[in-house]
């Protein structure tokens, strides 16, 4: 991000007091986070403490992408929603909870259905895109217009008592085809709806997926390539494993990528929920 | 030709596949296919129906085609040796040794 | 928690579905959050996320202890609160969002300082309580109280980019004194208004003391006694330390305590701030 | 008498006395105080007053209760060797062994 706003106002000094004062980050760090959009795709479990964060630190511009709306069996873990917003576009009614905590933050609702047709033209406006969605054709869909328009996508995921954490196409570090080229046969994958969810293995997840975006907005050390591992009921409760780099022959994002534009990823996965 | 220790870990819904199973701590052959040191083609492609199918009491031969495709794992498992992507240890040619700690993962996709 | 509510209505079975589905929770999962009573001191940037994801899961009764009043330095991490609690008291603050995000659960404000003098009749009413303070004198105060009434105490803590979490006073581990005799001279002690914290951090700690919450409400498998450490900026970020189990000649918890009713912390600790 | 690999770790604000380290990778005589092992003894509170505080940059020469009392460490410091509290193994006296992981913490009070 170019840093077109350099200073900051007397209400952010106050505001911000913590981060400012804090060693590695201070005012330049503050400067970065302001300067820096982020688009949240999915205001749901995950979306919902990662745009409660990122707001809540002083990121200038957050996109939050949903078309779905708030449902009771949503609030067991969707925090940034609440009772008086059943019905109501949960991008919509993120917006409004990220407005009543920091009226600073630039916020845009986009209350419709992410697909290859328009994909490419939201994320284009955005320095980093968060995947917090529930299903495998979004996230193939993410990877490759973040892979396209070069932007590092910060992917999280929960089912049950687990959770997995990724930062994709930074750094020289792996796409999400370069570890998976092929995706995972449909009778394989479970989502939320069908396998359940322990609410606040999704705040684990999302707050993990808000720290790395604004590592990654301030240029802090992120370590090697990783996958984060979380298990609510294992010991340790997390892992850290060492990625591969991105792959020379990935199909995407190698030397001679042979995908080139976003395709029919419903067809790709042979599941929808798109 | 010797035994050799090796802690199995299945994690993000593959222990449903082994009976629930999170760890196992098993017994293998320094060379199950002698005189060739054991590598993680023979847990996975051929020893996956001995080993590999009493851990998972029979689910894996019910159904193998959540665990394999061709001649290795299914499209969305992830496999880690020693906290690291095998993809840097050499898949299916890297040779198991003593101590190791083998990781099968399955990508999960909720949210 | 003796289950004396012991059936779920229609609302609940809609609300609490991901959790109903899951396996290793279930209805019976369900039914012992629904009557188990747990008080969270601190509504500040810990206590946020631990209130939150609790009343969320749904906890039947949440106590919110807190004497400040929301400040706008507190919104960089206190995301309970927003700009229109400005100058509210914490633990009122606390409670509106509670009740907005999930009616069912009985959130009771406390608007007041502890202190020797209540903390043992408070604490009582609970079967967990959660450390989500800022200052040492207090931890010393809730661990005492926390063993002479039996309670197990869900300690979690954040300064600059780390993080630390632990259960004491649990299944035969350690009590806080068990590893901490005596204080820390006070020279070394530094909360959040003097160091600084990233905001996220106390969010990914807050969410995990939730998180072991709701294992011990439900009775899941905890592991070996342990101390979990964070660190944003390390690799890995998380590291799992097994700890000591209680010690026989813990003055407090041990076989023949010295400590047998609450003192006064603030000299003890040579610090104030209680 | 040989060298032995120690990795050691400061954390929770530790890592100030010790000059911004978080991780460091030092050889120690496996025999500091001959004929005996090395221990955790000669660590913290003798080496200390060497190796420490040469990795400190002397931080620890000008504040040393920040870091030891009596000839123990301070109070709100925990030891951890290989990821387990020092306590269980031995503490002060445990002898230090190739490739042991030292971890030097100090707990946080903020929230
Ligand atoms: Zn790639
Ligand atoms: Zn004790």
């Amino acid at each position: 991000a170019n840093l077109k706003n350099n200073d900051l106002s007397l209400d952010e000094y106050t505001r911000y007091g913590r981060q400012l004062i804090l060693p590695g980050f201070g005012k330049s760090g503050q400067l970065k986070l302001k300067n820096t959009s982020i688009l949240i795709v999915g205001a749901g479990g995950l979306g919902a403490p990662v745009a409660i964060y990122l707001a809540a630190a002083g990121v200038g511009k957050l996109g939050i992408i949903d078309y779905d709306t708030v449902e009771k069996s949503n609030l067991q873990r969707q925090v940034i929603h609440n009772e008086s917003r059943e019905g109501v576009s949960k991008a919509q009614s993120a917006r409004m909870t990220i407005e009543e905590l920091n009226s600073l933050c630039q916020c845009v609702a986009y209350d419709i259905l992410l697909d290859s047709s328009n994909a490419l033209e939201i994320i284009e406006k955005y320095d980093i895109v968060i995947d917090a969605t529930d299903n495998v054709a979004t996230r193939y869909l993410l990877n490759d217009a973040c892979v396209m328009a070069g932007i590092p996508l910060v992917s999280g995921s929960a089912l049950r008592m687990d959770g997995q954490l990724t930062i994709y196409n930074y750094k020289g570090g792996p796409c999400y085809r370069c570890l998976f080229p092929k995706p995972p046969p449909p009778e394989s994958v479970l989502n939320c709806s069908d396998g359940g969810v322990l609410g606040v293995v999704t705040g684990v997840i999302g707050c993990l997926q808000a720290l790395q975006a604004i590592k990654i907005a301030t240029d802090m050390n992120g370590g090697p390539h990783n996958l984060l591992i979380f298990s609510a009921t294992s010991y340790p409760l997390f892992r850290s494993m060492k990625l591969r780099p991105k792959k020379e022959d990935c199909a995407l994002c190698g030397e001679r990528p042979s995908i080139t534009e976003l395709i029919d990823y419903v067809q790709f996965c042979g599941s929808g929920a798109l | 030709m010797s035994l050799i220790k090796v802690k199995l870990s299945f994690s993000g819904g593959m222990e449903l596949l082994f009976n629930n199973i999170k760890q196992k701590h098993i017994e293998i052959s320094s060379s199950i296919n002698p005189p060739n040191a054991t590598t993680m083609k023979d847990l996975v492609c051929k020893f996956n129906f001995t080993i590999l199918i009493k851990i998972s009491d029979n689910l894996l031969k019910e159904r193998p085609e959540l665990f394999m495709s061709g001649d290795t794992v299914r499209p969305g498992i992830l496999v880690l040796i020693n906290e690291t992507d095998w993809e840097l240890e050499g898949e299916l040619e890297y040779e198991i040794k003593d101590g190791d700690d083998i990781v099968f993962i399955s990508t999960l996709h909720g949210g």
